[in-house]
């Protein structure tokens, strides 16, 4: 078994390499990168069934467990990372015979690998420090991105953007300085079992740190106040950017996010806050989204409903404190979301132009429209598809733990959802007869995701299996034990106590 | 009006964390920085070198240290797309023509900033200093090249290939690492040279020397769009 | 007296983080927006150090001796200058490319008010 | 004593350039006032015992960050005429 640290090393050295070669062997360069995202695909497979019983830690430069870097691929991580290095895959076989889409080829194909590998990185490290480097290298990159193409408003947009997520940064710098000045330390999990055991710890103080950083993180998954200043840049830039950040950016922020609220926020009204916040993000987005023209901006919004959806059932479910698998559900929802919603992004590519309203004279292929409208039913949750299959558990666990208002605001956002993307996908349907124009390779690039929503909607015992598989709780559990058997850490916490 | 109500805003959130940060300096005495004594204390068995912080942002926290080229090599690349898109005139109208007071500054100036900027990345892990300190001076004694009125056409593709192999072979040492001791960027070399040479700690001088020459050619580039372009 | 010093590195970080922002969000300038971030930034920079200051300690650049007999006792905490050596760069990057894209926004529109913007593009 | 001394001149002297920035019309002393307030921060950091921060913060901090600020209101200014 190869050491899965590889497949962050790997992109990151191919987008290093770009400039130097990307301009004297174009074709292989590409196939190059088909190439290391499949051996990523492979590897991270290979490694499924040893992470699934044990966690696979990994201590950057051979440092011991809470001091060096750590990276845990458990199999959340793993399979996260999995679904990472999919859809880039995906975005690659797209992108292969569309030359003229950004002003600038050289410039895609080096920022585009180094954003995969940071955001494989941020899915996986147990670093807060190490969370803010790789989150401003996704955010530089989106920044670099969205610029790529000029249209008419790009560059405000991403001026917008960058105002927005400055501010995020700062904050989450702030955060992580009381927060490292309240433990002395940087490793999540370490900062945990500090948090759970010392009885004396002021958990108040902690959990406004933690809330400082979680705003920082809100800026880039768009809750709701922050999502008034940064939409834009779904709206003035190239579709693909919409692919790239909701599919990818946005599913490992919000993953990070209920990440660190599960492990951190102890304080009950830390926790409510979070709930508001969310619920505030859902019926904000999802009325934004059904009053909304342009059609990249309305499936901006209907992200922007998905995760604060995830944060409040993950939320409830903390504040129930019942035994329950909300977390590992919102976990399939975040997969199950990024790879529809990225699906009905490449399949609008087609449709739409610079304002994001639907073209006439350009004809679109059959594929395309059938690939939207399939990822459109997998994300409403129509039955024989997966995404039914999680809500429903999600609205029966709900009830189960007795918050029925929780069930019915995701039934009837479903509803919204289901009228307001129906009506896009017959609006195709009026508008443009058929046509084989389509090139073959972009079919790959919407048949690949099909294929794993049909996998995932003919068995989903598997589903099942794996969602009760992915508690992130057993995998942190591991992960202390193994921190508390390194001496040294020991010592000084029996240090502590005899001071105390 | 909307002015005053931002300033109040903005002072109550002042306060609220000043607050804040002074309850934490109160009760930071209890649980004093675990990781921080850590690196201190191993330090000397670890690296065997002066600086803690160097060891600590090439080794023990050296992951970061590549997420942070990342982001200057991405910010480079991204600053160049912008240059591109906008139009590229090659010989700049920004700068007029230098004085003869700059000019012999220059001349006198350009190699002790050099000198100087070198010495600094080279004695990274013995004295304060290190690879983007002085990659930043030098850097800026490239701007003053520029100021001084140097008009020679820059060789891109070199640079190119200067940035690109520099960081690739930081990869590649990192790699070497999961060679032999399995695990990424660890410090296979350390038992080399003795405390307070220059040749010492392990990989840790040739990182930094290496980092040094990438911050150098980028933030020469970056003048280098700035005033030509 | 050490809490006096703490007290006025805690103010200055924090003045400087809220001034900052003050500018960032008021001033219709976006230049101006750019160089309250950057101010900001300093301020937050400021802070971080500050909550490994310890009074009356070294630097954390010691001897051979100094490391071998209890280098917790004489240095200050190197983790948060470590960290703030990151932040500064990534800073600069980040000033950098927001400062080149008011340029090439300047380019296409001949101007850099912000409200002025809104109305140019609507 | 005289570390206070020093840090309290220091953070009189950046507030006063904070308001002086806050208040002026014109960008480019605007932008010079960063580069000086990144040079006080810097010596700041030396009173707080990091000097690879104060370095780092002067080399990058008040030199090239002021820099690239001032090239690009330079070069704004030169085409607005």
């Amino acid at each position: 078994m190869i050491n899965p640290v590889i497949t962050i090393i790997l992109p990151l050295l191919l987008g290093f390499l770009s400039p130097l070669l990307y301009k004297h062997i174009k074709i292989y360069f590409k196939i190059l990168m088909i190439s290391v995202f499949t051996f990523n695909i492979l590897e991270l497979i290979i490694i499924i069934p040893t992470v699934s019983s044990l966690p696979l830690q990994i201590y950057m430069g051979n440092i011991p467990a809470p001091f060096g870097i750590m990276l845990t691929f458990g199999l959340t991580g793993t399979i996260i990372a999995l679904m990472v290095n999919f859809i880039a895959l995906c975005i690659v076989f797209f992108k292969l015979n569309r030359n003229k889409d950004c002003d600038n080829e050289m410039v895609f194909y080096t920022v585009f690998p180094i954003l995969i590998a940071a955001l494989i990185s941020l899915a996986n490290t147990q670093d807060i420090f190490n969370i803010f480097v790789f989150l401003e290298i996704v955010t530089i990159s989106v920044y670099i991105l969205a610029g790529l193409k000029k249209y008419k408003k790009t560059d405000l947009s991403v001026i917008k953007f960058i105002t927005g997520t400055s501010i995020g940064a700062l904050l989450m710098l702030t955060g992580i300085a009381a927060l490292y000045a309240l433990t002395g330390s940087l490793n999540i999990i370490h900062i945990h079992s500090i948090l759970t055991g010392y009885a004396y710890f002021n958990t108040y103080l902690f959990n406004i740190a933690v809330f400082i950083i979680l705003t920082g993180l809100m800026v880039e998954a768009y809750m709701f106040p922050f999502n008034i200043f940064v939409t834009d840049i779904y709206a003035h830039t190239q579709t693909i950017n919409g692919a790239i950040y909701s599919g990818l950016v946005q599913s490992i922020v919000v993953f990070v996010m209920i990440k660190l609220i599960k492990l951190f926020i102890i304080n009950p009204m830390f926790l409510n806050i979070m709930i508001v916040i969310g619920i505030v993000t859902i019926i904000f987005s999802q009325f934004s989204a059904f009053t909304e023209k342009n059609i990249r901006r309305m499936l901006g919004f209907s992200s922007f409903a998905q995760s604060g959806l995830l944060i409040t059932i993950v939320a409830l479910s903390l504040k129930s404190g019942v035994h329950n698998e909300l977390f590992s559900l919102a976990i399939m929802m975040i997969i199950i979301h990024a790879i529809s919603k990225f699906t009905m992004f490449l399949a609008a590519d087609r449709f739409i132009d610079e304002n994001g309203n639907i073209i006439n004279k350009k004809k679109a292929g059959q594929v395309s429209f059938f690939a939207f409208i399939i990822a459109t039913l997998t994300l409403v949750g129509i039955p024989p598809f997966p995404g039914f299959y999680i809500k429903f558990r999600i609205i029966s666990e709900l009830l189960r733990i007795n918050y029925p208002w929780m069930a019915v605001i995701i039934v009837i956002s479903a509803f919204l959802e289901i009228i307001y993307l129906l009506k896009t996908a017959r609006k195709f349907f009026v508008k443009n007869s058929t046509d084989s124009n389509e090139p073959l390779i972009s079919i790959l690039a919407a048949i690949l995701p099909l294929l794993i929503i049909f996998l995932f909607s003919v068995n989903p015992a598997y589903l099942y299996r794996s969602s009760s598989e992915m508690d992130f709780k057993e995998e942190t559990e591991i992960s202390i034990q193994e921190i508390n058997e390194t001496s040294i850490l020991n010592e000084h916490i029996e240090e502590n106590n005899i001071e105390e | 009006m909307k002015k005053i109500l931002i300033l109040m805003i903005f002072s109550f959130l002042a306060v609220s964390l000043m607050l804040f940060f002074m309850q934490i300096n109160s009760s930071k005495s209890s649980m004093q920085s675990i990781s921080g004594d850590y690196y201190l204390t191993s330090n000397a068995k670890d690296f065997n070198i002066p600086n803690v912080v160097t060891s600590i942002v090439t080794q023990y926290r050296g992951y970061d240290t590549i997420g942070e080229i990342t982001i200057l090599f991405l910010s480079i690349i991204g600053v160049f797309m912008l240059i591109k898109t906008t139009g590229f005139s090659e010989i700049s109208k920004l700068l007029q023509e230098p004085g003869t007071i700059v000019h012999t500054a220059t001349v006198i100036l350009f190699p002790i900033i050099m000198l100087f900027g070198a010495y600094i990345i080279i004695n990274g892990h013995l004295s304060p200093g290190g690879g983007f300190q002085g990659g930043a001076i030098i850097g800026s004694g490239m701007l003053l090249l520029f100021l001084a009125g140097d008009k020679k056409e820059l060789n891109r593709t070199a640079t190119h290939i200067v940035e690109s192999i520099s960081v690739s072979i930081i990869l590649l040492i990192g790699l070497l690492g999961i060679y032999y001791l399995n695990a990424f960027f660890a410090n296979f070399l350390y038992s080399l040279g003795t405390f307070g040479s220059i040749i010492s700690g392990g990989i840790i001088p040739i990182i930094y020397i290496l980092i040094g020459v990438k911050v150098t050619v980028e933030f020469f580039h970056l003048s280098e769009y700035l005033l030509r372009s | 007296m050490a809490l006096v010093l703490e007290i006025l590195f805690y103010l200055n970080g924090i003045i400087l983080l809220t001034g900052g922002l003050i500018i960032a969000i008021i001033s219709r300038n976006i230049i101006k927006m750019i160089i309250g971030f950057v101010l900001a930034h300093t301020g937050v920079n400021i802070i971080l150090v500050s909550t490994g200051y310890i009074f009356n300690r070294m630097p954390p650049i010691l001897n051979k001796f100094q490391q071998t007999n209890n280098p917790a006792a004489i240095s200050v905490d190197p983790v948060p200058q470590a960290l703030v050596l990151t932040s500064i760069v990534i800073g600069v990057a980040t000033t950098s490319l927001f400062m080149f894209y008011a340029l090439r926004y300047y380019r296409d529109n001949g101007t850099i008010d912000r409200d002025s913007m809104e109305e140019h593009n609507d | 004593m005289l570390e206070i001394t020093i840090t309290l001149l220091l953070t009189i002297l950046s507030i006063t350039m904070l308001i002086y920035i806050f208040l002026t019309k014109d960008i480019i002393t605007a932008a010079i006032g960063t580069a000086l307030i990144s040079l006080f921060a810097s010596i700041l950091f030396l009173i707080m015992k990091a000097p690879d921060v104060a370095m780092t913060e002067a080399a990058i901090g008040a030199a090239l960050s002021g820099a690239i600020i001032i090239g690009v209101i330079i070069r704004i200014k030169k085409e607005h005429r």
